[in-house]
């Protein structure tokens, strides 16, 4: 019962947990290239789900000072963190889209299993 | 299709440099600034045609602009080392930083943004072009073979 | 502006600005850009150089970037042992470099080239800044950086086999970096902190909190770390991905790549976890099983392999086991061992493959079967081999020997003499692989029967260079020795 | 103690389960990553309570940017001041990743 009601407050965070194993499911048993792609990009999202749900407190703002009045903000720096982190993301998924454009133009597949079968067969 | 991209193409730039340069102030910055930038500059790319879009900003700048956008980052980092403070150093370093919520405020932040921004901005067309030109002339042997 | 105090940054900084300046300057001056990442990776290896003496002489350097204090900004560390890794990255690196400008005419294509560079500077830059930072989530950034890098130095071949390989790695060691991340965010969110010093500090207590999360943590570290370094079972990637990339970047990948993650997993491990949690959790008890395991399974598959750049690749999964075998052992001696054996490793194995790509410049050779009596038209190139494999092997007066004499005493004083007997089964096995090559080279009976090409003054004084460090491994030992012993003195 | 183990051989197991057939390979994996679920629920369920001002992640060092950033550093967006300032070097970083993408993606697209 703790551990039922303690995922139910911390649901944010159990999702981002699932998320994760998703990815890791279909980033290992699919063997097509682009699907291991947004496997790998979902793996991303949901640690960034997780890092960006450290940061929040309820009944917080924006990190962006207004004036002088007391306000309560959230915590900025998981989000300047994962800002680095999603452009990291990106840059990944880049080069491992242009490396499958690559791989269809040489071996006319972007199925692991058929490439594992072409080079067996050379 | 093409009269609208050529209609939002410039204020979709405009709104770019906005969220760059008041990336101190509001939300944005840099890397989402360069990103509308970059993305304008497909769009007009897909709408019309590539020389169109290489109209805008040819192959050769853009890998300037990249190589010039990190470069720039990097010495501003060193200015701050001449300037007495560690790399990459702000106030430490002695630049200018203004009173907080005006425009020309916060030294370095601002001169970092923009070179973010340049640099987002071309890696964006540069990716596009890059594996677009490559599927271009793969596809354009392939209609000589037939 | 003191500069001694800015070293730090400044060489990390040499060969970033390099790697940005070479694509342009490349597209006029072919050979200035060739110039220009060898006088950064020079600038950088003297700047190493100082620091380590002012490391010595004045204590740990805390360097403080962009000047906020740490746990607000991103704090970089040079202490004897970080420097002493620094260096042998960078002095590698150039090595490997200087054998690189040549050796990549044959293997790439012109226009590749200046990307080359650019690439190869900007992995130096990251494996530098690696072994220097004291940040989690910049640690997570350099993680990056170096294995898009790596992956490019591999794709970069006009070669479908490497392609392939390139992908494979790329998608793993994206899995290591997720899991690593994760690792990080759960650290964070039972610290608050990314900086090692304070989450040291923090751990102590919430490990009483929140033990769970840092278990977690703990053993998603191992699985991101021994996925990149090829750990065991975590090795799919390596063979491949070593034995079909170019010479220099197998050199690169195999010699330092697989290498620094290993360092940054000792490194989290005795600077992030407090000490009474690596005792009461068995972490060390499982790196050092798989790491022995590693150690065995590396030994044996090589035997089996008919491809020498293979064969070379599965030694490597075999040689970085005994690093982790320092860090399983948890033991002051084992770890001197592990430590040294890094540097050993790094330049032994940096050597071998550049002989084996000499081989494949000169002749296009590359099947083990097909070595016999090269010694006698390639003299120089199979004495580096022999020099190499002695040290692999671990015969008396060289490096390796050391190493495994530093572990197995470790073994020894921790009361665990079962590894002892590994490590004594696996010099033998790599005894097995490596003699009857240099044998068959030098004594076989039937002549070599394939064309040779008169190898480049430049790589053969890359060979000479390299038999010179290896040589050193070996006979100058002590000083590196000593440093280690007092570093590791801090730890226990 | 037992905990930590069994993660980590599960994390093992999916690796191992490459040297096994298809079918069973992907029912196995379906039933490590419940059992993965399952322990990373414990896990989650005692995390700190999500939103909560008094979570460890809530300490001095956010404080800090949040009450003195706009002095510091000029900047009133406070992410805007992390990034290219109190961590600068993460973005330099990042900056370099990108041109680390785009060299990549060229020195491979023009390889062929």
């Amino acid at each position: 019962m703790e551990l039922l009601s303690g995922l139910i407050n911390n649901y944010y965070y159990f999702v981002a947990i699932i998320l994760f194993v998703i990815g890791t499911h279909t980033m290992l048993t699919h063997s097509n290239m682009i699907k291991k792609v947004i496997a790998m990009n979902i793996m991303d999202a949901s640690v960034f789900l997780l890092f960006v749900a450290i940061g929040y407190v309820h009944g917080g703002r924006p990190p962006i000072i207004a004036g002088n009045e007391e306000v309560l903000y959230v915590n900025p720096l998981p989000g300047a963190l994962i800002l680095t982190g999603i452009v990291v993301a990106v840059s990944v998924t880049a080069y491992a889209l242009s490396l499958i454009v690559k791989i269809h133009r040489t071996y006319g597949t972007v199925d692991c299993d058929e490439i594992c079968k072409i080079r067996g067969d050379e | 299709m093409r009269i609208t991209a050529r209609l939002v193409a410039p204020f979709i730039q405009l709104y770019g440099i906005y969220v760059i340069v008041n990336g101190h102030l509001s939300p944005g910055g840099g890397f989402s600034g360069g990103a509308i930038f970059g993305s304008s500059l497909v769009l007009v790319a897909i709408s019309f045609n590539l020389e169109a879009g290489a109209k805008q900003i040819s192959h050769h700048t853009a890998s300037l602009l990249e190589s010039g956008g990190v470069l720039g980052f990097t010495l501003t980092g060193l200015a701050a080392v001449f300037f007495g403070g560690n790399y990459l150093a702000n106030r430490a370093a002695g630049f200018p930083l203004g009173q907080a919520g005006e425009f020309f405020s916060a030294g370095a932040i601002w001169i970092i943004t923009i070179f973010i921004g340049i640099k987002v901005a071309s890696t964006i067309t540069t990716l596009f072009y890059n594996i677009i030109e490559k599927e271009q002339t793969v596809g354009a042997t392939k209609r000589t073979d037939k | 502006m003191v500069l001694s105090e800015q070293l730090p940054a400044l060489i990390v900084i040499s060969p970033l600005i390099c790697a940005f300046l070479s694509p342009l300057l490349y597209r006029r001056h072919a050979r200035a850009s060739a110039y220009l990442v060898l006088l950064s990776l020079l600038l950088s290896l003297i700047m190493a150089a100082a620091l380590l003496i002012k490391v010595q002489r004045t204590g740990p350097l805390f360097y403080q970037m962009g000047s906020w204090p740490p746990p607000w900004g991103i704090e970089y560390v040079a202490d004897p042992l970080r420097v002493y890794m620094l260096l042998v990255v960078v002095a590698v690196s150039l090595w490997i470099f200087i054998y690189a400008i040549k050796d990549l005419e044959h293997e790439l294509r012109d226009e590749v080239i200046g990307w080359y560079y650019t690439l190869y500077s900007l992995l130096v830059a990251s494996m530098a800044a690696m072994t220097l930072t004291n940040d989690l989530f910049n640690l997570f950034v350099l993680m990056e950086i170096c294995a898009i890098t790596s992956c490019a130095i591999i794709t970069i071949k006009e070669d479908r086999e490497c392609l392939e390989a390139g992908f494979k790695y790329l998608v793993l060691s994206a899995m290591g970096t997720g899991c690593f991340l994760l690792g990080v965010a759960m650290l964070y969110m039972v610290t608050g902190h990314l900086n090692f010093g304070f989450l040291q500090e923090e751990l102590s207590t919430a490990v009483l909190n929140y033990p769970l999360n840092v278990f977690t943590a703990a053993a998603l570290f191992i699985v991101a770390f021994g996925t990149k370094a090829a750990l065991f079972p975590l090795h799919v990637w390596l063979p491949d991905a070593h034995a079909s990339a170019p010479s220099p970047s197998s050199a690169m990948l195999s010699g330092l790549v697989i290498k620094i993650y290993a360092f940054s997993l000792f490194i989290i491990f005795y600077r992030v976890f407090p000490r009474s949690l690596l005792d009461s959790l068995p972490l060390s008890e499982i790196v050092l099983w798989l790491a022995a395991f590693g150690v065995m399974f590396g030994s044996i598959y090589a035997m089996l392999q008919t491809d020498l750049k293979k064969m070379l690749a599965y030694s490597s999964i075999g040689q970085i086991a005994f690093i982790f075998l320092g860090i399983g052992l948890d033991q002051r001696l084992a770890l001197v061992g592990g430590l040294y054996h890094i540097a050993v490793h790094a330049i032994t194995k940096a050597m071998l493959f550049m002989a084996a790509g000499t081989i494949i410049y000169a002749t296009g050779v590359r099947k083990i079967s097909d070595l016999a009596g090269i010694g006698r038209v390639m003299p120089l190139v199979m004495v580096a081999f022999t020099i190499g494999s002695a040290s692999m092997i671990g015969i008396p007066g060289t490096g390796g020997l050391i190493s495994k004499w530093y572990l197995a005493l470790g073994a020894l004083e921790s009361g665990r003499s079962l590894f002892v007997l590994v490590i004594l089964l696996s010099s033998l096995l790599n005894a097995i692989y490596y003699m009857p090559i240099v044998i068959n080279s030098f004594m076989s009976q039937e002549d070599f029967g394939h064309g040779v090409k008169e190898v480049p003054k430049v790589l053969q004084s890359a060979l000479v260079i390299g038999m010179v460090f290896v040589a050193l491994t070996g006979i100058f030992s002590r000083p590196l020795i000593l440093l280690l012993e007092e570093q590791m003195a801090l730890f226990f | 103690m037992t905990y930590i183990l069994i993660t980590f051989l599960v994390f093992l197991a999916l690796f191992l389960r490459f040297m096994l057939g298809v079918e069973v390979r992907s029912i196995l994996t379906f039933y490590l990553l419940g059992l993965i679920i399952y322990l990373f629920s414990f896990t989650v369920a005692e995390m700190p309570l999500f939103g909560s001002i008094d979570s460890p992640a809530f300490n001095e060092v956010p404080r800090r940017y949040l009450e003195s950033g706009v002095a510091e550093t000029g900047a009133l967006n406070i992410v805007s001041s992390i990034i290219t300032d109190y961590r600068a070097f993460d973005t330099l970083g990042e900056a370099t990743v990108l041109f680390a993408a785009i060299a990549a993606v060229i020195a491979t697209l023009k390889s062929h």
